[in-house]
Order: structure tokens, then C-alpha cells, then sequence
């Protein structure tokens, strides 16, 4: 696990990885939204906490076809899977990989690039906090649907539509639990939902996501 | 070591090999040949366990196949010495300080991947072999690009530091490596255009 | 120290940060100024020599 | 005049001229500032606030300035294939992000007690924010190209297109926020600013960030040279 | 230019080729904001032609890195710019096709999805009008983007950082010709300036474009 | 009809070659050799215009030359017809019935090209030289992945269909192709350890 991981961050933060990808692509929604939307604060800052965590949620899908197509491309997944390592390891270290190099940095971020959406910073925390309990999901998810797709050319298309329905609803508690942050209202519910997801994502889809591999490498 | 018997293989749902059979003892090595297209890559990326045969056993012992593929497995955005490390740590062994010259990359270390020419990519990506410790190797076209020098570096990398140390190694090539190792005419075990026996498809005959 | 009255914090904050930029940048290019020569010497020194 | 664009001959003349730079932006920035921070009155609306104007303008003056710098630069390097100039246009750039960093900086502070808001899209605003991915844009693929020729060809054709794109941006982005009712208070108030009390001071703030910026870009574009240099021997011993 | 344009064309209509994706993307978009902002009519109908300009925008921008580097990895692009076709006429050809792959669908789907976010039925022109007109430009200043960073290995990130602000002008005319669409406003100044940046564009950018790839190339 | 006089590549900033002169005349090819590494593709792709010199003239009849890379520039998600079909498009040309035969792929016509064998791929990749009607073909390892058999079939179209007409060809590659031609070992050609000429690099010198 621990060469793996090391090799990915490796790569990650060369030129061209995807460690600024997820945050760039972050910050372009959140600069985007007000020339499209217009620049009225009230409204902004109503739809702040949802549009950030939309925007997470795309940075995260947009980086799900690297975990494992460019392995596959240059045929180093067919070696890793005849490795003396086992592939639910490969997909945990996998999606810690995209997690530190989308999630956190997302969450970490979040807070800034909300003052330019004229988020109440009343809302900081709850933002920050919902993303980072919400973010491991989305990873875990999403390494998952890139195991399903991993024999398709091109599949991000496929992924995609895949992990979409997949992600609603973390998303839906998740910009809850951050809309009734900034609101100041109870957010036990949706908070504990939002773990719940997270928890058994976490301890169970990499079993999904090694039985897909073992499928698709077949 | 490496048993083989009545195997056939199939690739895009068509049976291109069968009755293929063959053993390799310790410190011996097999040559397959065969015209383009007859069906070496399926075959050994079904010996290394890549995919499943039709028919027929593989026993070699567990956990001592590698497969070295068309595709180099090199990752361009790293050096010559973070790939291979990579492939070491992956399999718990230290890089062996003789990979550098046997490969001829000594001078390359620290470039990075994705400036090496076709052949000294190549080179590295077949020093991966030197690095895992593995016994039994299937070998793809192994010295595509290879210059006639570098090609010899590779039988002898094959013929010291691997089968004279009991391993065991399966090579597809169309050229003469200078190896003397038996040789598999692939072309007389052409599957017929009989069905494919596919064990999903024969529910559908 | 003259009366900043109820935005002293802010006024200060504001040179704080705009001097820790300021410096920065200048401390930022006189170190790779410094770096690049000596790595220019030793390259010139290693081509001499 | 090129002829004092040729590298050798850049690194000799620069040389005796960078201590006296970097000393007459000190004397500048130190007067000016110092002037403005103690000696200058308070505002009898923005309160102390008004203080921010000596770094605020003239960073802000800097941070556009570089860019249209950059732009020359890029302009000289494809014409006339000065490879100072192109080094020169590398090495504005950070110094052109310092300064509108500082722009941004100071204006969102000055924001929070003038406007209640560390952000709001107003115009000026919304185009320092889009200069500052300019900047970053322009930065990020000089780092990205390896050969350095054609790193210099490629950002000056973005810089060009850039510079076209920013003025775009600039018209588009006046248009886009003006029947959009932003408070009166929130607009700059600008005959406060311009007595004479708050302009002196300000003109050698602005006369300190100048020289330093030209400073800091000849100290940089040495650097440059010097790196490209090192890469052009390296290359020569294989 | 029409063999390229009829490949390319081909290309994008097979299996994990860009046709859907745009499509898709811009779905994804428009289906996950009233999941993040919540379901109330009234912002998201207010906030539904800035949010599908966005979205247009978005898809867009992601299918740009394919314009080029697919051709450069597997060396057609080199191949291409030794055959007898002015490079100018490539790129004019490659943002066409990313027009019709992109630009075109959702111009066509934005009324359908529109419905989605609540838009009034009165804006339905004005949106797919201000799509119409500005999404080309979208394309071709893309297209420019995809030639500078063809490059380097893969340069998505750099792309999306370097293309985002020459964006911004497009998107906030043309936002700014749906949202007075949809209001009934006067809308003649944006429309005009819209379709002046998109006729600069279309006129000029390719050769740019055809120049910095010959840079890149060389 | 190619006439190169006193060239000097450069690939990553370094002159890799230099001094390299030679004539080829109409129906006449010539075979490159040289270690990996020693800068054949930098060499072809300086030829081919992909590239510009460090030093030295190249002279051949103007939209004549072609370049055929390691890389195939084949598109797995078309046919094996649809990807000759296009190039002979883009050259306006019709595409030759004998190509079929030439390169064996008539039977590959309707298969998409991304379920081909590396060699069938490799065979489809050369069949654009016949294709495009190029009259000076530069050819970077052809055969690479190809079977004896297949190589002798990419002989034969270089020697009938092109060199015949009045074509001329530089090929590298690693093997014996079995063509009578001219062999320039670029060994001798390595540049030196003298400054790289690059002409951008000289201003910093
Ligand atoms: C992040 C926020 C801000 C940015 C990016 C910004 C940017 C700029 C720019 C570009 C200029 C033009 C310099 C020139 O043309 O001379 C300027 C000038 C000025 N700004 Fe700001 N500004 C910001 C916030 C503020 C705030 C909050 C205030 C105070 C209420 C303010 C007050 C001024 C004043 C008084 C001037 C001088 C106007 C003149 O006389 O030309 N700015 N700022
Ligand atoms: N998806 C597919 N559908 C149909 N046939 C396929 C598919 N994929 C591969 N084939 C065919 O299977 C056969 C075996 O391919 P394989 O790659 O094993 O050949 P090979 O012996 O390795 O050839 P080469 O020497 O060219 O590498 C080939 O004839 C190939 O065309
Ligand atoms: N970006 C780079 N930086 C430094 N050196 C490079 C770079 N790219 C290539 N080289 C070196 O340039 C030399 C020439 O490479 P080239 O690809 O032309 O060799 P080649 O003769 O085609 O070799 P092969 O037979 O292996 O294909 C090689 O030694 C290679 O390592
Ligand atoms: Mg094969
Ligand atoms: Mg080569």
C-alpha cells in the first residue's frame, strides 16, 4: 500500500498530475457562477453553501477517470493485479490518493472561495466541516465507478453517468448540513445521515471496487 | 516448473489457439513463434492468469508469474530509478545493483521517462524483470526497439541472472535472440473455425 | 504611533500583508539571484575545468 | 539600442544600475509611506481606512502596468527575437502577481469596514480577479514547456491574446455590474482622495513601487539569463 | 478540411467518443444544483439562465483537452501537419467539430433542461438564442487553448486555468442576454456584443491558433 | 532527389548528430542504423520537417516527403478501412486496390482497428505509405511487431510499388529487411562533446 500510494502522490503533484486539477477546476466554478448568475449578493449568498458543494462534487467526478485509466492505458494495472499486493489494497490506496488530492484541498479551499460567493462567514465552518465528512464518499464512490469502467475506451462519459446517481445522496445531505449551518438551524439529522454514508461507504466499497478490477481485468 | 496441457485461449470471443501443451523445467526457457495475429498475445496473458483459458491446466507454482506486455508499464512523469524502485518496493525487494548495467540505463537514472528514446524505454521497462524476483516470466515481444546490442544484453540478462538461477521464461519474438531454448511453432495449433467453446457462448448453441 | 481610531486593525493588516508581500517577493528573487550564480560558477567552473 | 538587449551586454550594464534601483525605491517607499501612515490626516468619512491608499493604488497602478510591460516584451520577443525580452516578459510576471496580490489584498481589507464585505463584484474588482488567472495562466505554461524558445513563443501569443481578452473582460465586466443598483456607498469615492494632503505622499508611494518594480525585474531577468545559461552549458557537456 | 471534419465527426459518434459527453456533463450540472441550492422555485428560476450558461460553459470547457490531444498521443497530429492541409484549416475544422459535438446539443437540450431549474418559458429563446450565438466562440477560443498545451502531457489543468479567463467575457454577455431575455429587458447591447466576440473570434483566433500549434510542433 | 549536406540534429537542447551528408537518387532507398539512443528518430523527424535543423541543408522535392513514426497514428474506434479511407482524403488520392493484398489486410477490412494484433496494427499503420502517394518516405522502425513474413511483404511494397515508380525511402531500423540498399551507420555521426550549435542556446554562450 505504502508504494503505491507514494508512487501516486509521486505522480499526482508532477506537471500534469491532478493535484491542482480538482482545486482549479474548484475555483473556475466559484468565478464562473457570479458572471452567469449576476452580481447580486443576497442571491449569492442563498445558493453559497449548495453551489460549493456542486462544485466539489464536479471537481471530484471530473478527476475519477485518472485513477485508473492511465494505469490501464500504459499497462501497469495488468502488472499491479499480478503483484503480490491485494487489489482491495490497490483500491483503498487508490481513493486516498484521490482523496487527498481532490477532497481535502476542496475543503481546505472552501472557505475562501466562499467569500467570494458572499457566503455568511457564519457558514465557514459548517462548509468546511459537511465537505470533509462528505468528501470521502465522493472519493470512495467514485473509485468505484472507475473500477466499473476501467475496460472502456474513453469511458469517462460512461463513469460519469454511472457515479451521478450514486452521488445524490451524499450530496443531498451534504449541502443540507452546510444550508442549515449558514441558516443556524438544527443539523443533527442530515449530519449524522452525511457520517452514516460516509462510514459504510468507506469500510465497504473497496470490496466492490477489487471485485470489479478482478472482472475487468479478466 | 511450468506445465501446460491441452490449453486453448480465445480473444474477442473467438478460440485462436488449442491444444497447446508444452512443459518448461527450472532454467529453461520456451520460444513462441508465430505469424501476427495467430494468437501469442492471447496466450501468454492467459499463462500469466490475465484472463481465462477455454480449456486445458496451467501449474506453475503460485505467486512466481510476471508478464511483461506489448505496453512498457513505464510512467513518463517519473525518473528512470523512481519507476524502477516502484516495481521493487511493490514486491518487497531492493532494486539489485546489477539492473543498471545489465540494462545498460546507468546513464539514464535521473532522466525522466518520458525523454528516452523508443529503445531505452524499452530497456526499462524490461529491468522491471531484474527487480521483482519472480521465477517464472511470459514475455511479450520483449526486444521490440532493441537495438542488435541491447538485445544481446537482454539474452544475457535472461541467460545469468535469470535462468541460471532456476527461473523459467516464456518469449514471444520474431527475431533471434540467441538463446538456445526450444521453440513453439504456434501456427500448427490454429484453432479450426470450429465453434468457439466459450463456455458462455455454448449456452447460446 | 499616530490614532488609527476604530480601523486601527484594519489599517494594519492592510501594511502588514501588502509589506509581507513586498518582501517577500524582493527576499524571493534575491535568494534564486544568489542561487542561480553560485549554480552558474559551479557550472562555469565545471566546464572549465 | 538592442544592442543592449543582448544578454552579455544586459548582465554588464544592469549590474552597476540594480543597487542604486533597489536603494532609490527604499528611499521612496520610505518616505512615502511613512509620511502617508503618520503624518497624513484621518478622513472625516473612511476614517483611518484612507491610510490603505498608499499601497492599495500604487500596487494596483503596478499590477496593470506589469502586464502591459509583459505584453511589449512579448511583442519585441516575436518580432524581433530578443531573447531578453522574452526572459524580461518571465520574469515580470511574479512581480505582476505580487502586486495585484497586494491590490486584491488591501482592497478586500479596506472592503470590510467601507462596504461591510471583504468581496463584492464590482467591476474593478472583478477584473484585478481576472487579471490575477491571467497572471497565473501565463506562469503556469512558461512552467509547462520544457524547450525554452517555444515557451517563449507560446506565452507571448497568450499574452497578446490575453491582453485583448482582459479589455473585453474589462468593458464586459462594467457592463455586466452597472444597472445592477450597487449601493452608492459602495461605488470609490475618488475627489476625497485626490487633495493634497493624501497626493504627496502618494506620488512616492507610487514613484517607490515603479522603481522597485523595474528593480525587481532586472534582478529577476539576470536570474533568467542566468538559469538559461546554465541550461545552454549543461546541454553542451551532454 | 471535410475528410476531417467527416473523421472527426465519426469519431466523436462511436463508443467513448466526446459526442454525449458534453451533453451529459451539462445534464449532470443542471440535475445536481437544485440538489445543492434546494428546491425552492423562486431562486432557482432566478438563477436558472446564469446557471445554464455555466453549465454550457463547463461542458465545454472539459471536452477541450480532446480536440488535440488524442491526435498527439497516438501521432496523427504530426502526421496531419505533414499532409497537404494548412494547419489553418485544422483548426477551423477541429472547432467546428467541437461545435457540433458540444455546442450545438446543448444549445438544443438548454430549453429542455431549463425546465428543470424552473426557467420561464418566456426565456426559452432568449437562452437557446444566446447559446446559439456565443457558443461558437466558446469552441474556437477553446480550440486555441486545446493548441497551446497540446504539448504537454496531460495538460487539462493548465488548459482550464488558461482558457477560463478568456472566457469570461462570452459568458457574461451571453448570461447577460438570457437573463434580460428571460426578464423582457432591452437586450440589444449584449446580443451585439456577443455576436461581435464571437465573429472576432470565429475570424481571427484560428489563425492563432494555427500558429501556436506550428510552435508546438516544431 | 533527397540531398542532405552537413546536418546536425538536436533533440532535448543537445546536438545529438552531426555531419551527416548523403545523396539519394530516385528508386534508391537507405537503410539508417545506430544504437538506441543515438538520435535516428530525432534525425527522420528533422528530414520529414517536424523539426528544424541545428546546422545543415536538407533539399527534396517540395510536398513529397511523408514521415511514418513508432507511433501508428491509427484510430482504435475506426475500421481498418475508415482509417485508410482518411488519409486518402486528406491526399486527395483514391485508396489503391493492391493495398489490400500488399499488407495482408483484407481480411481485417470491417474490423475495427482497435481489436487488431500489434503486428495486424502495425501492417494497418504502414498501409498508409501506400496510400498518400508520397514520393520521399521517411520510415522510423516499420517493422517493428511484424512477423518474418510480414516484413517481407513491406519489403516487397518498398521495393515494387514505391522504389520501382521512382521513389526513394530512408528507413531505420534494427533488423535486415532484405533490401538491397545503402546502409548509413550513424554511429561515426554521434556529435562530440563541442558546444550544442543550437542557435538560441548561442546567444547565452
Ligand atoms: C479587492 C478589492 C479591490 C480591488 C481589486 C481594487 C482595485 C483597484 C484598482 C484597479 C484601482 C485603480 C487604480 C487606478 O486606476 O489608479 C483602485 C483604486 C482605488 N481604490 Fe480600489 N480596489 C479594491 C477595493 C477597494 C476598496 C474597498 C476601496 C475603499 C472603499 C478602494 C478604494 C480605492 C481608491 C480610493 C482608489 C483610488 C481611485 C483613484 O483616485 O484613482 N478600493 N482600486
Ligand atoms: N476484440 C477482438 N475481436 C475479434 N478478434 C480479435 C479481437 N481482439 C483480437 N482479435 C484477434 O485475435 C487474434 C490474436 O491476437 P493476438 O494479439 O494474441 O496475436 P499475436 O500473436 O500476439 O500477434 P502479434 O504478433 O501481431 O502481436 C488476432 O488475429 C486478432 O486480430
Ligand atoms: N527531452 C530530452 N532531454 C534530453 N535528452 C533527450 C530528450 N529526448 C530525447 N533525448 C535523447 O536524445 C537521444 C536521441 O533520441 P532518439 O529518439 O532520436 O533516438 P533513436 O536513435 O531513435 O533511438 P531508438 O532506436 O531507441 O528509437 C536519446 O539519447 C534520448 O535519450
Ligand atoms: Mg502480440
Ligand atoms: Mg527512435
Amino acid at each position: 500500500m505504502i508504494p503505491l500510494l507514494r508512487r501516486d502522490l509521486m505522480l499526482a503533484t508532477r506537471a500534469g498530475g491532478g493535484f491542482g486539477l480538482a482545486l482549479v477546476f474548484f475555483l473556475i466554478v466559484i468565478v464562473l457562477v457570479p458572471f452567469g448568475v449576476g452580481p447580486e449578493t443576497d442571491i449569492l449568498s442563498r445558493i453559497a453553501p449548495g453551489i460549493l458543494w456542486v462544485a466539489a462534487l464536479l471537481a471530484a467526478l471530473l478527476s475519477l477517470d485518472r485513477i485508473f485509466a492511465l494505469d490501464h492505458e500504459d499497462g501497469t494495472l495488468t502488472l499491479i493485479a499480478t503483484a503480490p499486493v491485494p487489489l482491495e489494497t490497490v483500491a483503498v490506496a487508490k481513493s486516498l490518493v484521490h482523496w487527498i488530492t481532490t477532497g481535502l484541498p476542496l475543503t481546505i479551499a472552501a472557505p475562501f472561495l466562499g467569500v467570494l460567493l458572499q457566503l455568511d462567514p457564519a457558514g465557514f465552518a459548517a462548509v468546511a466541516g459537511s465537505l470533509l465528512l462528505g468528501t470521502p464518499a465522493l472519493s470512495v464512490i467514485g473509485t468505484f465507478g472507475a473500477a466499473l469502467t476501467v475496460g472502456v475506451r474513453r469511458g469517462g462519459l460512461l463513469l460519469s453517468l454511472l457515479v451521478l446517481p450514486l452521488y445524490v445522496p451524499t450530496l443531498i445531505f451534504g449541502a443540507e448540513v452546510a444550508r442549515r449551518g449558514v441558516a443556524e438551524l438544527e443539523l443533527t439529522t442530515p449530519l449524522l445521515m452525511l457520517a452514516g454514508i460516509t462510514a459504510g461507504a468507506v469500510a465497504l466499497l473497496p470490496f466492490a471496487t477489487a471485485a470489479v478490477l478482478r472482472m475487468n481485468l479478466r | 516448473m511450468l506445465r501446460v496441457r491441452d490449453l486453448a485461449v480465445a480473444r474477442g470471443g473467438r478460440t485462436v489457439l488449442e491444444g497447446v501443451s508444452f512443459d518448461v523445467n527450472p532454467g529453461e526457457a520456451l520460444i513462441l513463434r508465430g505469424a501476427n495475429g495467430i494468437g501469442k498475445t492471447t496466450l501468454l496473458r492467459t499463462l500469466a492468469g490475465l484472463q481465462d483459458p477455454v480449456a486445458g491446466d496451467i501449474t506453475f507454482p503460485e505467486d512466481e508469474g510476471a508478464y511483461a506486455s506489448h505496453a512498457d508499464a513505464v510512467k513518463t512523469a517519473l525518473s528512470v530509478t523512481e519507476n524502477l524502485t516502484f516495481w521493487a518496493d511493490i514486491y518487497g525487494n531492493p532494486v539489485p545493483d546489477m539492473i543498471w548495467d545489465a540494462f545498460d540505463i546507468a546513464d539514464l537514472r535521473d532522466r525522466s521517462a518520458g525523454t528516452l528514446s523508443a529503445g531505452q524505454k524499452r530497456r526499462l521497462g524490461l529491468a522491471r524483470l531484474g527487480v521483482i524476483g519472480r521465477k517464472v516470466l511470459f514475455l511479450d515481444e520483449p526486444t521490440v526497439s532493441l537495438d542488435g546490442f541491447s538485445v544481446r544484453l537482454f539474452t544475457n540478462f535472461i541467460r545469468t541472472e535469470h535462468l541460471a538461477k532456476g527461473g523459467v521464461a516464456v518469449i514471444a519474438t520474431h527475431i533471434d535472440l540467441g538463446l538456445s531454448a526450444p521453440t513453439l511453432e504456434l501456427d500448427t495449433y490454429a484453432a479450426s473455425d470450429r465453434p468457439a467453446r466459450s463456455s458462455s457462448d455454448e449456452a447460446f448453441l | 504611533m499616530p490614532d488609527l481610531g476604530k480601523y486601527a486593525a484594519e489599517v494594519l493588516l492592510a501594511y502588514g500583508v501588502s509589506l509581507f508581500i513586498l518582501i517577500g517577493i524582493v527576499v524571493l528573487s534575491w535568494r534564486q539571484s544568489q542561487r542561480t550564480k553560485r549554480d552558474l560558477d559551479a557550472a562555469e567552473a565545471q566546464c572549465n575545468g | 539600442m538592442w544592442e543592449y538587449a543582448n544578454p552579455k551586454r544586459f548582465m554588464g550594464w544592469t549590474a552597476p544600475v540594480l543597487p542604486w534601483a533597489f536603494g532609490l525605491s527604499a528611499v521612496c517607499l520610505t518616505i512615502g509611506l511613512i509620511w502617508g501612515f503618520f503624518f497624513t490626516p484621518v478622513d472625516f468619512r473612511q476614517g483611518s481606512t484612507v491610510k490603505i491608499i498608499y499601497l492599495h493604488v500604487p500596487s494596483a497602478l503596478m499590477a496593470i502596468n506589469a502586464w502591459v510591460m509583459m505584453l511589449m516584451a512579448s511583442l519585441i520577443w516575436l518580432v524581433r527575437r530578443h531573447h531578453v525580452s522574452a526572459l524580461a516578459a518571465k520574469a515580470a510576471a511574479p512581480v505582476g502577481v505580487a502586486m495585484t496580490l497586494i491590490a486584491l489584498a488591501t482592497g478586500a481589507i479596506w472592503g470590510q469596514p467601507m462596504w461591510g464585505t471583504y468581496w463584492a463584484w464590482d467591476p474593478r474588482l472583478t477584473s484585478f480577479l481576472i487579471l490575477f488567472l491571467f497572471y497565473l495562466g501565463y506562469m503556469a505554461l512558461w512552467a509547462a514547456i520544457e524547450d525554452p524558445d517555444t515557451a517563449a513563443d507560446l506565452t507571448s501569443v497568450l499574452c497578446i491574446v490575453g491582453s485583448v481578452f482582459a479589455f473585453l473582460s474589462r468593458y464586459a465586466v462594467n457592463f455586466w455590474n452597472q444597472g445592477l443598483h450597487q449601493g452608492a456607498s459602495l461605488s470609490l469615492d475618488k475627489e476625497k482622495n485626490v487633495a493634497d494632503v493624501f497626493y504627496q505622499p502618494l506620488l512616492f508611494a507610487i514613484g517607490g513601487f515603479v522603481i522597485l518594480f523595474f528593480a525587481l525585474v532586472l534582478l529577476r531577468t539576470r536570474t533568467e539569463i542566468r538559469k538559461r545559461r546554465i541550461g545552454a552549458l549543461q546541454r553542451r557537456e551532454g
